[in-house]
């Protein structure tokens, strides 16, 4: 849903901009009661796994691109530094879950920290590749330092066989429980996303999407704003990852490929950027698409294609915004 | 996948959801296993990147897996089971290749995975069918599969390991061409295990190393290394990468002259980038193989392959890692008839006490690393004069025999 | 380490340099003017390779390819342009970008499905096979070759920016897109014609980089990183940029492979981010239009 | 020169653009509480001085101080927070969000910056938004979108936006550019108004416009100060009339 701050968001509702005007309310709860029933939408549940993963990863890149108006290239570093900040630390140290999970939030943290530090000074195009070029030196870093993590092999063994918690069992082999379980941890992460829009912050951070002068004027220190929305961003991009990591129990060197920034831009325009439900809906469309296109002929990619000059010549706002703009219009 | 299956699935995956909450919070690990079917169709998942790069090298492996379960199928199947093959796209990325092998394990129920192309692919579907307890039999080079880390009793190893071909390939270059040796290697995994078969190989001739170029993978002009090799003089330049940048090495490398100077050898020479390359710039390099199509006059089983192929697609010949989704295929449904059902158990068992001939001479699985011993093909490029028809490009001038010493040992791996 | 191999390495990325120079400057020119960032780019690069396949199987002549296959190419982007990027001038970088990596997906896929996803071999051209005596070391021809041709092109191209009028009328866009405007010029002409000169010119690389990489559906995939790092290393909309960047990367790459090969492909981003860090546009790009 | 202490003052401020001297050593001050307005003709470096006044660049030479303190070089988020307000020649807004929005976001810069947790109503912060619309007369607006007003509706908006920060010092940069002669008065009318609570330093084109209300005009000319004075000094200055009238032939 698009932020309540955006005019006419109620005032023009017609009977349908009534129903979006109560999702828009209850958004945290109607995106956790629409990916309760992710597993029954989708062929097979690890594909509705990878989809509620890719919807979170494209809702953090979605603050920096989407809510803040900044561009990023590099967005895998900082997903593939969660997935192997939480895998190494359950493959190579044996460290529990509950422990490797906010390790790989924290090492994607201190990535952004330290990515976010050196792109901030540049704009447009430019912060795209210097993002581009750090997420790079992060891929080249994990590239080498085979005895952590794998190198070009991958990383193996991240086993979390089972997840017992307050008293109750849960098998992680069995794929419907392992959707649970992670859904269960994906829905605080919505839930804070959503709190921080809603904050004073998060007006901030559209002021400066809108006007970085005047919000320079107005005396919001612009260029740490930006910074923070991008280690935040970082944040849930790695969270994203280190449940990914949990997921498949292997971490592939692809997490920190350019390829994989390029998708969670993909999703995010697919599904509309700056919306709240546009990553999750993007995620949904892009990943369930190639998916069922994969088996039905090997140039799938021809369809993919088209499917994106069609979408943006006919359909700018992405999925879920154009379907926002129906309604309201 | 039409629309409909689509349907057809989620209803189906809507009765297992209303199991759910009965299955939450206890304990299940028997639940998957239970499910794979004992009866029915024998289900083979193969997942392998048909889209991409590869994508001639998997489509082979996909045409000569279906010939093997066609074979095994008008023989009478398993006492009148059928096998079936499900081909899912890996798209030559590990989180895609473990995604499908839960797709195939969790959804489709399969009794058995083979297949992958890549090492790292590879690796990530061998994790999960272990997890889970499903026999996979990979059709992809690697060393690591065989070490203890990755090994478990479910993990096969159809394909070569680099040791072993980059072994073959080294006797037999190095003491017929010299001593100095230069090293031209991709920088992964692939690359380092290839060079480190052929160092192991180097030492009973006592070669010398005289320079060794790590270059990354997916690098597109060679040509900066050259300068570098030329200068060392080696009489043997071993260039341990594969697929597109083997193609654009010994293009570059015959550009630069280098093929006056010295001799150039891959571990594994491939028949697709042969090709796709020409004569010409492969002329007189040698290199290692699983298989090669001329192989049908010392061998019926490699006839009967060749024939079934010729005779469904168009008189083509299979390629070296084609016959591979072929070989992995045929052991696993001679290991599921030796064990009369597809209980894991039964058919590891069956498959550790397998001999077969799938397409080359005898060939079994050792027992501490499951790694199919076999033969080892070293092969030398034909000059276009030799050349007498489309498919006529290599002279088979080596097989290293089917025997274990050629295999590291089962303490070096980390067995027992 | 003796300073003839230090000079044949830079001699090396020198002629790799040239591909980078071609490809950026077509890129640059399409961002400078038409604000356009074209992830389609490298595809036009394949689609040159392809297309320089067809023609020689057609006339069996090199030359005639290479003169045929940038104006081929350079047509197909012209309607590329016209039909699907147009309607988003006015947009922002990002639509065009997705737009155009989609085209590029589709072209990619096309090429697979009329030539099939095995490469196919491209010979180096009769009379500029082997190596060439330089006297201080050998050096192969095509790769001379190669490095004249680019120079012949960047002169050309001077030629056509600086003596003619339609030239005047693109630099002044590139300095100034609502400066074309204003001077009532119609633009979307400058803009059709802009776009077939970069995609013809990636074409044009594609196929002289077709005898040293090889032909296959794959081909552009990393050409489209290099390039992008050729053209923001020179700043974006630079064409003097593009050159310089491109030999520097060039170099860069042929002389971190003598030094530190395993560190080839990074050091070309490594190289970007010290450029961005104290020149956070480039080293020509301009203040203003492209933020 | 007033009596009342300078709240701004600038020291043989310099401001050179590549070989071009945009500001040639002006040195003034700003008395507390008064209206001063900046005039001068077209390229008198008029909005250059402005910039230097509001920290949108440094100058290239020279000292800037604030009630006493150099703020030469000082980020200019900073000097919000030190009490400077400025609103722009081009109107500067937020203009996908609603009018009550802006002044909303101007008026938290004071409150929170990066608060991550408490909803933004928490601040409580709509009363002084709505007085401050009521101020500006756009109360009837407060919910329609910043691109759908009319120039004239954005400027105030502007004003209020700048208000918004509570400051003590308000720089305003041709607050009446692009309106009607109307509008415009309206305008004085409501800068006079605002200069009761707080200093307000104008920068004007139209001389005109400022000559009754302002309590010291400064005028520039060639990037130099060439006078500064009451309505009547200036009125009366000899260079002042030659420059204008030098101008306007």
């Amino acid at each position: 849903m698009e932020s309540n701050t955006r005019p006419a968001a109620t005032a023009k509702a017609g009977p349908m901009g009534g129903l979006v005007a109560v999702i828009a309310r209850h958004r945290v709860l109607a995106a956790l009661v629409v990916l309760a029933a992710l597993p029954f939408v989708t062929p097979y549940e690890a594909l509705a796994v990878n989809i509620l993963i890719f919807g979170l990863y494209a809702m953090g890149f979605n603050l920096i691109f989407g809510y803040a108006g900044m561009l990023s290239f590099g967005h895998a570093a900082l997903f593939g530094l969660g997935a192997y900040g939480c895998g190494v630390s359950i493959a190579k140290f044996a460290i529990p879950w509950f422990l490797a999970l906010p390790i790989g939030i924290a090492v994607a943290g201190i990535g952004s920290v330290v990515i976010g530090w050196f792109a901030i000074r540049s704009r447009g195009i430019y912060f795209a590749m210097i993002t581009l070029a750090l997420s790079q030196v992060v891929y080249y870093s994990a590239y080498q330092w085979v005895s952590l993590t794998g190198g070009e092999d991958g990383l193996r063994g991240v086993n979390v066989p089972a997840i017992d918690v307050f008293g109750l069992h849960f098998d992680m082999l069995d794929p419907l429980v392992k959707y649970y379980v992670l859904y269960a941890l994906a829905a605080v992460a919505i839930a804070l996303f959503s709190r921080i829009l809603h904050s004073p912050y998060g007006a901030v951070l559209e002021a400066i999407r809108e006007n970085e002068t005047r919000a320079l004027a107005c005396g919001y220190d612009v260029a740490r704003t930006r910074w923070l929305a991008f280690i935040l961003s970082g944040v849930f991009s790695g969270f994203a990852g280190a449940l990914y990591a949990i997921h498949l129990s292997v971490v592939p060197i692809e997490t920190l490929n350019y390829f994989n920034s390029a998708e969670v831009l993909m999703i995010t325009l697919l599904g509309g950027m700056g919306t709240f439900f546009g990553a999750f809906v993007g995620a949904y469309v892009y990943i369930m698409l190639q998916d069922v296109m994969t088996v039905v002929t090997v140039h799938w990619q021809l369809v993919v294609g088209i499917l994106f000059v069609v979408l943006i010549l006919f359909f700018p706002r992405g999925i879920w915004g154009s379907l926002l703009k129906w309604v309201r219009a | 996948m039409s629309p409909k299956d689509v349907l057809t699935i989620s209803r189906r995956t809507l009765l297992k959801g209303a199991a759910f909450g009965a299955a939450a919070g206890l304990a299940a690990p028997a639940y998957l296993r239970t499910a794979r079917a004992q009866s029915g169709p024998i289900k083979i998942g193969f997942p392998v990147p048909i889209t991409g790069p590869y994508s001639t090298e998997a489509q082979d492996q996909v045409r000569c897996a279906e010939i093997a379960i066609a074979m095994f199928n008008e023989a009478g199947g398993l006492n009148g089971r059928k096998a079936e093959l499900l081909v899912r796209d890996d798209k030559l990325n590990p989180g895609e290749g473990a995604t499908r092998a839960l797709e195939l394990i969790e959804s489709d129920k399969v009794n058995f995975l083979c297949g992958s192309l890549s090492a790292s692919v590879q690796l990530s579907v061998n994790q999960v069918a272990k997890q889970r307890g499903v026999i996979y039999n990979s059709i992809s080079q690697s060393d690591s599969i065989n070490e203890a880390a990755d090994f478990s009793k479910y993990t096969f190893h159809e394909a070569l390991n680099p040791h072993m071909t980059a072994g073959a390939v080294g006797r037999y270059v190095f003491p017929k061409f010299g001593k100095r040796v230069a090293f031209l290697v991709a920088d992964y995994a692939y690359g380092h295990e290839m060079a480190r078969g052929f160092r192991t190989a180097g030492k009973e001739f006592g070669i010398e190393e005289v320079v060794e170029i790590k270059h990354p993978l997916g690098q597109t002009d060679f040509s900066t290394f050259f300068p570098r090799i030329q200068a060392a003089r080696p009489n043997v330049l071993v260039v341990c990468n594969f697929g597109r940048d083997q193609l654009n090495t010994v293009k570059q490398a015959t550009d630069f002259g280098l093929k006056q100077q010295m001799k150039i050898a891959f571990p594994v020479l491939l028949f697709s980038q042969r090709l796709a390359g020409g004569a010409g710039p492969f002329e007189g390099v040698f290199g290692g193989a699983n298989y090669y199509w001329g192989l049908e006059d010392k061998f019926p089983s490699a006839k009967r392959l060749n024939d079934a192929y010729r005779a469904k697609h168009n008189n083509a010949v299979p390629t070296d890692y084609g016959a591979l989704g072929f070989a992995g295929i045929y052991a696993l449904l001679e290991g599921a008839k030796k064990a009369g059902g597809t209980d894991p158990d039964a058919v590891i068992a069956a498959l550790e006490a397998l001999k077969y001939d799938a397409y080359k001479g005898p060939e079994y699985f050792r027992k501490c690393d499951h790694q199919a011993v076999q033969s080892v093909l070293v092969l030398e490029s034909k000059p276009q004069a030799q050349v007498k028809s489309q498919y006529d490009v290599f002279n088979v001038v080596e097989m290293q025999p089917p025997e274990e010493k050629f295999l590291r040992s089962c303490q070096q791996l980390g067995h027992g | 380490m003796t300073f003839d191999l230090i000079l044949l390495q830079i001699f090396t990325g020198v002629a790799l340099g040239s591909i980078f120079v071609l490809v950026a400057l077509g890129l640059s020119l399409i961002f400078g003017l038409l604000t356009i960032v074209n992830f389609a780019h490298s595809q036009f690069f394949m689609l040159g390779a392809y297309v320089g396949v067809a023609v020689l199987g057609l006339t069996g002549n090199f030359w005639v390819a290479l003169l045929a296959v940038p104006l081929i190419v350079g047509a197909i982007g012209m309607v590329c342009e016209r039909v699907l990027i147009r309607p988003l001038y006015g947009r922002g970088i990002d639509y065009p970008l997705l737009l155009t990596f989609g085209l590029g997906l589709i072209i990619l896929e096309l090429v697979r499905i009329v030539a099939g996803t095995e490469g196919i071999p491209f010979n180096t051209p009769e009379g500029l096979t082997g190596a060439m005596d330089l006297g201080v070391f050998f050096f192969p021809k095509y790769r001379l070759f190669l490095i004249a041709v680019t120079a012949l092109i960047l002169v050309a191209l001077w030629v056509f920016l600086e003596k003619t009028p339609f030239g005047l009328i693109i630099r002044a866009g590139a300095r100034d897109p609502e400066i074309v405007q204003v001077l009532g010029v119609d633009v979307s002409k400058v803009w059709l014609i802009v776009f077939g000169i970069g995609t013809g010119l990636a074409a044009l690389a594609g196929v002289l980089a077709a005898p040293i990489r090889g032909v296959f559906p794959e081909m552009g995939v990393p050409v489209l990183v290099e390039a992008f790092v050729v053209t923001v290393v020179g700043g974006m909309g630079s064409l003097l940029g593009a050159v310089i960047a491109g030999l520097a990367v060039g170099i860069t790459l042929s002389m971190t492979s003598l030094f530190y090969p395993e560190m080839t492909t990074l050091s070309m981003f490594v190289l970007m981010a010290v450029v961005l860090i104290f020149r956070p546009r480039g080293l020509f790009g301009r203040a203003g239009v492209l933020d | 020169m007033s009596a009342a202490p300078p709240i701004m003052a600038v020291q043989n401020v310099v401001k050179r653009f590549g070989g071009f001297t945009a500001l040639n050593d002006v040195t003034t001050s700003f008395a507390a509480g008064r209206l001063t307005s900046v005039i001068g003709p077209n390229g008198a470096g008029k909005s250059t001085f402005f910039n230097v006044l509001s920290g949108s660049f440094p100058p290239t030479e020279g000292r800037v101080f604030f009630n006493g303190t150099d703020i030469t070089g000082t980020p200019q988020h900073k000097l919000a927070h030190m009490g400077i307000a400025k609103s722009f020649q081009i109107t500067s807004l937020f203009p996908k969000l609603t009018v009550q929005e802006n002044v909303r976001i101007a008026a938290q810069a004071m409150r929170s910056r990066f608060g991550l947790w408490q909803p933004r109503s928490a601040l409580n912060l709509s009363d002084a938004v709505e007085a401050l619309l009521l101020r500006v007369g756009l109360q009837d607006r407060r919910h329609e979108s910043v691109d759908t007003l009319a120039h004239g509706q954005q400027r105030s908006l502007e004003i209020a936006v700048a208000l918004a920060c509570e400051p003590k010092l308000l720089l305003l940069d041709e607050p009446t550019a692009g309106m009607s002669p109307e509008e415009a008065r309206e305008m004085m009318d409501l800068i006079l108004k605002l200069n009761a609570e707080r200093t307000v330093i104008l920068v004007e084109h139209r001389m005109k416009l400022v000559m009754g209300i302002s309590d010291r005009i400064v005028v520039l000319h060639h990037g130099t100060l060439l006078a500064e004075g009451t309505a009547d000094d200036i009125r009366r200055h000899d260079e002042v009339k030659r420059v204008y009238l030098g101008q306007s032939v």
